[in-house]
């Protein structure tokens, strides 16, 4: 896998698609080309730490990043324009050769995004892929036109029941037949979904220091002793995982 | 054609360029990105006798201007150290390196030190004796000139390498601890470590950090550092290195001036992973522009 | 509608919002920008019994993200606040003004603070017992927990108005010296003080200040403030006035769940004369978000 | 005179006249009219503390700046471009009621730019204005034609005899009558003027904090006292200034 670069990329498009969920896509020459469930990590002017965002959507020379606006940091991201100085290829993503024959991806709120990648990527491959992307309500959602026109099965869950299926992602899981999962979403959802499914593999998040394993910032402790979220991670297997 | 060698303890850096313990891991992440024998040397993770996990996550949080960390010493113990991680720098870092050591008890400092006498690649001892995040031990001797002088007391009966003693702002007479080691026998000193700090999160109300405090470094911290290695420096005869929010060329010389023989770059690292390597190349630029021909003649040169 | 009502030593404040004494002169500068009876109330110049000119220029210099200063407490002496300042104060300000004392001797303060209960317009009087940049006095009675508490107990005798004491951060344990002063009787606590700093001139090689060290105040220094107001109002139970690097609405509120009753803005003012003005209207609006609905219910709140 | 204000200003133009001298050309509506030696403060994103600049000329919704880089701030400020934090209406400046029937202006490098306001304004009123610009060398010259333009007698010198009269700003004056001198420059060279002339104005640099007189931080003494830099200067009458 290529190394770790830094880039500074233009800012094509900064736009909100919910009140609080942004698009940013970002174009420049030499963007490596990365795997989904890979991230990157944002120079915000005015933020000592950098800010890291999964991908979701890569083209030749141009990212699409998915993030929401939770505090001071994001929103200075929110409003910013030109050039901004980004850090690619960082951490391990999904593993697509562990894919099967019915593969069930599954995402909650901002931890949707990089499943968009990873459909892409399967459907790629002809896999067969069915999406659960979980919301609170209607006008939290955001990029479900995006995954039906992938040609993936789309099932939409809300906790209110605004629209489609009513209640949590793992409600509408147990109709489903699947042999493996990819997720990202809150820890809650994710233990959730590999108590169901007893399989797949999880992308978690951590606060980081640096994003590229120097500091041990965002370690955890997994079956397999201590590991970096951002290095050997964020994407774990659920068998890994000390729920 | 500008100097930027310095001599500390005895041997020659090629410049006062040192990534700072904790920042840089054993030096892997960073090889990748470019050659570390660019480097005057680099210190490596603070490494204990036993392997640590260190504390809960959250373990950062951004300052203002800074980060905020509570890692708590994870390390593989110095044993895994001296197996796998030293042969495998050997591969790219040519140098000598300086390892970091911390401890919870005397003995513990002994232990580690003893088994670095036998790495050749080992060129320094940097003895942590102000790591914030740690309960018991760590800062615990850092801040007390008594066991600050006995932690250098009896790693210096032992080790067969300089000994350079990391210290903790986190006191009222940073001097006076200074002094206490020097005089315990110490080869060197390096500071500041981080300074303890807290930040909340407003919608939990609670801290960000799972270990509520932690240990505060980047740019804000830059004019206290430089304070602490001015008064020190003017204070010990022994060489002092300077850390605490370098981010530039002229950040070096400044601790320079301030009475720096060495200059440890720290968070920068993590923020801007060539930020060393940016450092050192632009070191002459700045150098000329300063007039200055040799960075060993304006150690201690602000008057 | 959301409360922002805080009791300090037994006076209501419509807010806890409170310029800091040192960037907010005696108001006048500031009366001319906005209607300061807007504010909780304000801390006037550190004053002291004699006239003082303070140090020599120059005085100010750029930190990271922070200031700073080494004006060395200038101000026209007790007599002349008394007799020119307050008067001039009373036509914009009709609150009770905290009135903010430096000394260099146990009787230099008590002295000020007896002339101070003659003046009905001062509310509380902040004992400044940490000024990092003079020498003798300022500093050496807050960063000693004995002189602290015989400082306090002092001016409690004679005094007919709450004390505060204003604590030190260049200490290694503020909690041990902010129960001194519990113990001896002060009404209440302010911190943090400016953090001993230092800058150096790259081209002329030597320090920037005048005074060689300063204070660093700014919002570098916030995480290290919030720490340490967070550590003392855990140990002492008299209210605790929190500063360091506040410069918005979510700092204020940050503040009070580490455990201040009211928050001082200091640097803040000086980088945006409206600072102060502006954040007490910003107040509603971040309450509202995160779901306060009386300030006073929060206060140290972080769990 | 109307009180401090804070406005964001547009950056219209922000050159070199030199290698390290640049005009800064700021518009925007509600700019108050200044007077000639009054300064405005700039906030400089990425800097702590704004950085007083004094005014080198003053239209309608239009102010002209001209500033040295020196600094890491400065070197920020000529890279900036859009719009600008400024605090407008700083200082006292010259007292042009103290103009005689020979006024002479003398300032030396970066201390001229508030002597081009200050003679446009005599010329205003009709007073005879001699300039008395002092540089450095001959690359350092700016703003020589924009003073003759206004119609007043300019006199160049430079150390190096490069230009003009070779030596000093004081070598110039000894040749000319005057009865009145308004002054800008270093300190030595303030000081040199005034040993000569035993008259006029002085404008003061010093390091400030806040720059409108609440912290204290450039205060000097004075023949009166103490005295801030920024509020009760920065131009104080030769006879105030203990030199």
């Amino acid at each position: 896998m290529p190394n770790m670069k830094e880039v500074i990329l233009s800012i094509k498009e900064n736009h909100p698609l919910t009140s609080d969920v942004y698009r940013l896509v970002l174009t420049g020459k030499h963007i490596d080309t990365m795997h989904p469930g890979q991230f990157v990590n944002l120079k915000i002017p005015g933020c000592y730490l950098r800010r890291p965002i999964s991908i979701c959507d890569m083209n030749k020379n141009q990212l699409t990043l998915i993030y929401k606006v939770v505090g001071k940091g994001t929103d200075k991201l929110s409003k910013l324009r030109g050039e901004i100085n980004v850090l690619t290829n960082l951490g391990n993503g999904y593993n697509l050769a562990h894919a099967k024959k019915h593969n069930l991806l599954i995402g909650g709120g901002v931890g949707i995004p990089p499943l968009y990648f990873l459909a892409k990527e399967l459907k790629k491959q002809k896999k067969d892929v069915t999406v659960i992307l979980g919301f609170n309500k209607k006008n939290e959602l955001f990029y479900v036109d995006e995954f039906k026109k992938l040609g993936v099965k789309v099932i939409v869950t809300t906790l209110d029941g605004s629209v489609g299926v009513k209640g949590l992602v793992t409600d509408a899981m147990k109709k489903l037949r699947y042999d493996y999962v990819y997720a990202c979403g809150p820890i809650p959802m994710l233990k959730a979904v590999y108590t169901l499914a007893k399989v797949g593999e999880y992308s978690l998040e951590e606060r980081m220091g640096c994003g590229f394993g120097a500091c041990m910032g965002c370690t955890i402790k997994t079956e397999e002793g201590a590991k970096r979220v951002c290095k050997d991670g964020p994407v774990f297997l659920g068998k890994e995982i000390i729920w | 054609m500008v100097d930027t060698k310095v001599k500390l303890c005895g041997i020659t850096l090629t410049n006062p360029v040192i990534p700072a313990s904790g920042t840089f891991g054993y030096g892997e992440e960073f090889a990748k990105l470019y050659d570390l024998n660019l480097l005057g040397t680099f210190s490596f993770k603070g490494t204990t006798l036993k392997p640590r996990f260190g504390n809960l996550s959250p373990r950062i949080a951004e300052g203002k201007n800074g980060i905020l960390n509570a890692v708590g010493l994870q390390n593989p113990g110095i044993d895994q150290v001296i197996k796998v991680e030293l042969p495998k720098m050997k591969k790219f870092f040519k140098k000598p390196v300086m390892a970091n050591v911390s401890g919870f008890s005397i003995d513990e400092y002994v232990s580690v030190v003893k088994k670095l006498n036998k790495c050749p690649q080992v060129g320094w001892i940097e003895i942590n004796i102000s790591c914030p995040n740690v309960h018991g031990g760590g800062m615990a001797f850092g801040t007390d000139a008594k066991n600050a002088a006995l932690v250098t007391k009896s790693v210096k009966k032992v080790s067969k390498k300089p000994i350079i003693v990391k210290l903790s702002p986190n006191v009222t007479n940073i001097v006076e601890i200074a002094k206490a080691c020097e005089k315990a026998g110490a080869d060197g000193l390096s500071l500041i470590n981080t300074i303890l700090g807290m930040r909340i999160d407003l919608k939990k109300r609670s801290p960000i950090l799972k270990n509520t405090f932690g240990g505060y470094s980047g740019d804000a911290v830059f004019p206290i550092a430089l304070r602490m290695v001015y008064q020190v420096a003017h204070a010990v005869k022994i060489p002092v290195i300077g850390m605490g929010g370098v981010s530039s060329a002229e950040d070096v010389i400044e601790m320079m001036l301030a009475g720096a023989t060495a200059v440890e770059i720290g968070s920068a690292n993590l923020v801007d992973p060539y930020a060393s390597y940016k450092i050192i190349k632009d070191l002459p630029r700045v150098m000329s522009h300063y007039k200055i021909k040799a960075l060993k003649e304006i150690i201690g040169g602000c008057k």
